[in-house]
């Protein structure tokens, strides 16, 4: 079929940046950029004091500045497969487009590669409370037990699943041991527990609503109306009998002004005209707040910490 | 800890210290009875979820839509009725549909329901929808800021690469599949339906910007979509266990579609429904229930009030 | 025993192990939570590699074949670049070199910074526009919209493009509300002067009418979930499982 | 002209240059040393307040800098600058502290910061490396961890700021159940009602970013607040303005219309909202038509197709 050609060709034409699979050149770029790498890490680690806060400042701005680049920068007009830029300009255009998707998965990555630190921390402070003998020590155990088993089984189910036999997994029949492991510790127990968790919700809200909805001052009053009138609008059943009500006080007539007062339309208006204004008010303010924080994180203006 | 009830308390006082444990035994009775019982609630489906109904009928028959899933069963109670609202009606109107993930759970629970509307449709001799021929699996993007700048930008750059398994036979490149027949860029998919429990909703409105959007998301989304439906950067929005339960109404009766329980709309021409096909699911079955834990809530709320004024008159007469 | 029903009743063990901390925080809820932990922490380990670096690192830097072996896409070897990136992260516990892991934390913060530009219009202009309303009556023919049931459709046409002055009114309101409640967030100007105080008063006041309204719709979310747990423990695991009935 | 400025016309990147321009004009007035006003934001007396509590009690602060999505991000950040507020304080009065962090990235950067608080304090033996913890990056998981660490620890204080959702109702409830106070704040408007509802003090909106401004007084800080704040008065004037604009507008007809790129000349009509000026500027109709022929690459530098028996 003639159109997966053409696609092909439009997801990456050769470029300096890529290479095909298992290609030499490919490969041996790969190890260049790696070593390039760690001698520049090399570098860092001997790097004078005054030029550290350079280095990040410079790291950051130039991460950030792709993304400006790619709003800012024009975009050529009616690109098609295979085009080749007629202009410096439009070579730029063409470059950053192309690029995007890849720098897209970036900050994951790099976020994937400090996971480890995250678990070190969890580790080390489990560890030593076994080793300490400390209060519930038991339960770091416990806590330990699960990640390996969940590791070994989920690593175990992925790598048969990779294999030749992977499709027949589809079937229950088929599985093994770290297959149902998998299953058992993933779709049996951290699902539900984050359904069960997430559910508990529900009881806290309810509590909190008679704790704290208490009309004592007018704010408070407000709040509370104002939820109460949702809430009863979104009682399917109560709202029937409400606008059958004010149906029957309309003669059935779907023309008369009194219609407006139906519960769904209170509600509606209260939504459409008092609470869309006001979140997005709020959101006004959050948004250039974002933008003002990004702003400065990218020129390196402020002091994380804010250090005194 | 307001929990401890103490004798010499006055009623006021009482009424504003119940223990929270006899809250949570009522509300868990209130939501596990009512579920054994079948209930049938009249409902008036809001505008926005007839605009969802309306687009999605208007995509034509046999073509294609992009589809984002972004839940898990951490949400199911709500996001798994909205999942199969859509696909009934996608696998209905046999329009084939692509869909990606910003969870990396998402896929899986995505393929089961896909499995369960798939044996509905077995059960009543229709068609099943086939892996890879009739929907694809993009699978998971971590990223979902730069995947979606990328979708926008160069979708077939943000999917190289994908793989998914047809049936009995090991994985494919997506592109093969004819869901990508011809598809050059994003502009060639009908419109994106978004089925999300999370933040990704802003992610995907403030970059996928060359379709229509059509987003179903949870209950507690509803108010801040609300103000994107508002300003027509989303077409149609279904919002929580309401948004289910219009939607299988709709799916029902249709829109402007004349008969005893019509739904009326002036946006909209007559729109059909799929009158006796098996329209029910979640929302029917959760909607009821849910009136008695609303109930609950409310009367709490009134409870605490009422003891509050009670107390204030007990004080006003001590003072005196 | 079938595998299902160990599935679900363990399932529906650790339900009841949470909700256990409802009534006191106690021994059974700290096993569950830090099985709950590890499994989460384990898990997150496992799909580093099989949902993330594997797709979005080792195959784009590699490239992929197709079936037949023939290169279907490119490799981008820059992908590489990000091994050694990663691996400065953890000289966060070094006392030396410590600020080394501020570099790929600020590669990370530097995008998101850069993006933060770049969508901004995308989200608020459509709603600047939207939040521009007529406040005018375009008709004084009624005082309210009226009702459009029965009527041909250019009629209705006609009625929904005119501005009654209730629309008019009600956008008032709008713009009104979306104002003051900005004006509520104006740190820099001196709450002097009694306009601009009253109306920061009012945005907060009508504020309170948004969150309100955010109460309600969210309370139907968290209790539909509640519900849907419910269905699990009682109808798919006692009824369907235990009494084996139909649901 | 290039395709992007067709879709949002140069009035999006106008207005968020003006934006930018403002905040960066105001952080050069602040760096100059001009002292700027801003409002005392009410509920950030509390913090002080709420680590005192603790001090006394000798029980932990706990500080939880929200979810974030996956990586670290702005918002988490703008909390770590009011938390390393926080323990500046409590390292003063060697109050323990526990951050809790819900994503590596996270927890890598926090663990830097608060030690550098402590070590300018010079108090960096009272610093515990275990102070600063990764719970866990699955949002339940996490809200799980936290509340039982809440409930063990009987925290007498709780910081509940940055990115919240579903969980924010849970630790809320948990620390409001061990007495504790708590100081919360979402950037996200939908929880912020049930912050309202459980906690002693709460920061709506872009208080949150406020709020570090005035902790830390750091120029920078404060001048990009008053930028913010010009911003913020200039979209609200915008609005305003076409308002006003286009309801005069309405009141017209007209015999033009904008459509594709071009203006067509039409019989008389009332205005339609899309008529008016300010519509007409936020919504360019650029012409689709537009075409561009450029030379194709050479098919010897795209990849090989693969051979047709393998495509169906």
């Amino acid at each position: 079929m003639i159109h997966f050609y053409s696609m092909m060709a439009d997801v990456d034409p050769k470029s300096f940046w890529n290479g095909t699979n298992n290609s030499p050149e490919l490969i041996a770029m790969i190890a260049i950029t790696t070593i390039l790498g760690f001698i520049v890490l090399g570098f860092l680690m001997v790097a004078p004091i005054q030029l550290r806060k350079y280095v990040i400042a410079a790291v950051t701005f130039l991460s950030g500045l792709f993304y400006v680049a790619f709003y800012l920068f024009p975009v050529p007009v009616g690109r098609k497969p295979q085009d080749v830029p007629a202009n410096i300009v439009e070579s730029v255009g063409f470059w950053i487009s192309d690029t995007q998707p890849v720098v897209a998965n970036f900050s994951n990555i790099i976020g994937g590669f400090l996971l480890g630190l995250g678990i070190y921390s969890q580790l080390h402070l489990h560890i030593r409370r076994i080793t300490r003998q400390q209060t519930d020590w038991g339960f770091s155990v416990v806590l330990i037990v699960s990640m390996v088993a969940i590791v070994i089984c989920g690593y175990g189910d992925w790598i048969m699943r990779q294999g030749p036999k992977g499709s027949e997994l589809q079937l229950q029949s088929k599985w093994g041991l770290l297959n149902y492991g998998s299953d058992l510790l993933f779709d049996g127990l951290l699902q539900q527990m984050d359904a069960a968790m997430f559910s508990m919700v529900a009881f806290y809200i309810l509590s909190a609503a008679y704790r704290a909805f208490r009309a004592r001052s007018l704010e408070a009053t407000i709040l509370l109306i104002a939820a109460l009138i949702v809430v009863l609008s979104l009682m399917g059943a109560l709202e029937y009998v409400w606008n059958g009500g004010i149906n029957n006080l309309a003669q059935n007539d779907a023309n008369s002004f009194i219609q407006n007062f139906r519960l769904t339309d209170i509600a509606k208006w209260l939504k459409d005209t008092i609470q869309t204004p006001a979140i997005r008010g709020i959101d006004f303010g959050v948004g250039i707040g974002l933008l003002a924080m990004g702003l400065r994180l990218w020129l390196s203006l402020e002091t994380t910490g804010g250090n005194q | 800890m307001a929990d401890a009830t103490t004798p010499e308390m006055s009623l006021g006082e009482k009424l504003q210290a119940l223990p929270k444990w006899s809250l949570y035994v009522v509300l868990v009775i209130l939501t596990s009875v009512p579920l054994f019982a079948k209930l049938e609630v009249p409902n008036k489906p809001v505008e926005a979820s007839i605009d969802f109904y309306g687009k999605i009928m208007a995509v034509p028959d046999g073509s294609r839509i992009l589809v984002g899933s972004d839940w898990t069963n951490s949400t199911r109670g709500e996001s798994k009725g909205e999942m199969k609202v859509l696909l009934r009606i996608l696998m209905r109107k046999n329009v084939k549909f692509a869909f990606y993930c910003f969870d990396p759970q998402a896929p899986q629970v995505v393929r089961d329901t896909i499995r369960e509307v798939n044996a509905e449709r077995i059960a009543r001799q229709e068609k099943p929808y086939r892996p890879f021929d009739d929907y694809v699996s993009l699978g998971y993007f971590p990223n979902a800021e730069g995947t979606c700048n990328a979708i926008n930008n160069n979708l077939l750059a943000a999917f190289s690469g994908k793989k998914d398994t047809p049936e009995n036979s090991g994985p494919k490149d997506v592109f093969e599949s004819p869901v990508f027949a011809g598809v050059k860029s994003v502009k060639d998919f009908q419109l994106l339906a978004l089925i999300t429990a999370s933040s990704t909703n802003t992610v995907t409105l403030e970059r996928i910007k060359k379709i229509p959007l059509l987003f179903m998301v949870t209950g507690v989304m509803v108010p801040e979509n609300q103000n994107y439906y508002a300003s027509n950067q989303i077409v149609g929005l279904a919002g929580g266990l309401k948004g289910v339960y219009d939607l299988e109404q709709l799916m029902e009766h249709g829109i402007n579609n004349p008969g005893p329980e019509m739904i009326p709309s002036s946006k909209w021409g007559v729109v059909p429904g799929f009158k006796g096909a098996l329209n029910s699911g979640m929302g029917t079955a959760y909607y009821p229930t849910l009136h008695f834990a609303l109930l609950l809530l409310i009367v709490a709320i009134l409870t605490g009030n009422v003891g509050m004024f009670l107390a204030k008159k007990q004080a006003k007469k001590g003072a005196a | 025993m079938d595998y299902t029903f160990i599935k679900m009743t363990l399932g529906v063990l650790a339900t009841v192990g949470l909700y256990s901390v409802l009534y006191r925080e106690n021994k059974f809820y700290r096993f569950w939570e830090h099985v709950f932990l590890g499994l989460a922490s384990g898990w997150a380990l496992v799909i580093l590699w099989t949902e993330t670096l594997k797709s979005t690192w080792w195959d784009k830097m590699l490239g992929a074949t197709n079936n037949s072996g023939q290169a279907s896409v490119m490799g981008y070897w820059a992908y590489a670049a990000l091994l050694p990136i990663g691996m400065m992260g953890y000289f966060v516990f070094s006392k030396k070199h410590n600020w080394i892991s501020r570099i790929p934390i600020g590669i990370i913060l530097g995008m998101y910074s850069g993006q933060q530009i770049q969508v901004w219009w995308n989200r608020f202009g459509p709603q600047i526009d939207n939040s521009i309303k007529p406040i005018l009556p375009t008709s004084t023919a009624s005082f309210f919209k009226p009702g459009t049931s029965g009527l041909a459709p250019d009629a209705v046409a006609k009625i929904n493009s005119t501005v009654y002055p209730s629309q008019a009114i009600t956008n008032i309101i709008f713009v009104v509300t979306l104002l003051s409640v900005m004006s509520y967030f104006l740190f820099s100007f001196d709450i002097k002067s009694k306009m601009l105080k009253n109306t920061t008063t009012l945005g907060r006041w009508l504020l309170m009418i948004g969150f309100g309204a955010i109460f309600g719709s969210t309370v139907m979310m968290r209790f539909t979930l509640l519900i849907d747990r419910m269905y699990f423990i009682w109808i798919e695991w006692f009824k369907m499982l235990v009494l084996r009935q139909p649901g | 002209m290039g395709q992007q400025y067709l879709d949002t016309g140069w009035l999006g990147v106008a207005v968020t240059a003006t934006i930018v321009a403002f905040i960066l004009f105001n952080i050069y007035r602040a760096r100059g040393g001009k002292e700027l006003f801003i409002r005392r934001i009410p509920g950030l007396t509390a913090i002080d307040e709420a680590v005192g509590r603790a001090t006394e009690m000798g029980k932990p602060v706990v500080m939880v800098p929200g979810l974030g999505d996956g990586t670290v991000n702005a918002k988490s950040l703008q909390a770590l600058n009011i938390f390393s507020y926080v323990s500046r304080v409590a390292a003063k009065f060697a109050t323990p502290i526990i951050v809790c962090c819900s994503n590596a990235s996270l927890f890598a950067l926090a663990q830097e910061v608060i030690r550098d608080v402590y070590q300018q304090e010079g108090v960096l033996d009272r610093y515990d490396m275990d102070s600063v913890r990764f719970i866990s990056d699955r949002q339940f998981a996490f809200a799980a961890g936290v509340s039982g660490l809440v409930l063990r620890q009987q925290a007498a204080a709780a910081f509940l700021m940055g990115e919240f959702y579903a969980e924010s109702l849970i630790m809320a409830e948990t620390a409001n159940s061990v007495g504790a106070i708590q100081v919360a704040s979402s950037t996200e408007t939908t929880q912020t009602p049930f912050f309202i509802a459980a906690c002693d003090y709460v920061l709506i909106g872009d208080e949150f970013y406020a709020a570090s401004a005035y902790l830390a007084k750091q120029p920078v800080l404060v001048g990009s607040l008053i930028g913010q704040d010009w911003g913020k008065a200039f979209l609200g004037f915008c609005v305003l303005v076409g308002t006003l604009v286009s309801s005069v507008q309405l009141l017209g007809s007209t015999t033009q219309e904008f459509k594709e790129g071009k203006m067509n000349t039409i019989p008389e009509r009332i205005m339609k909202k899309s008529d008016t000026f300010f519509s007409r500027m936020l919504n360019p109709d650029p012409d689709p038509k537009i075409e561009i022929t450029r030379e194709k690459y050479p098919a010897d530098q795209l990849p090989t197709p693969a051979p047709k028996e393998t495509i169906k």
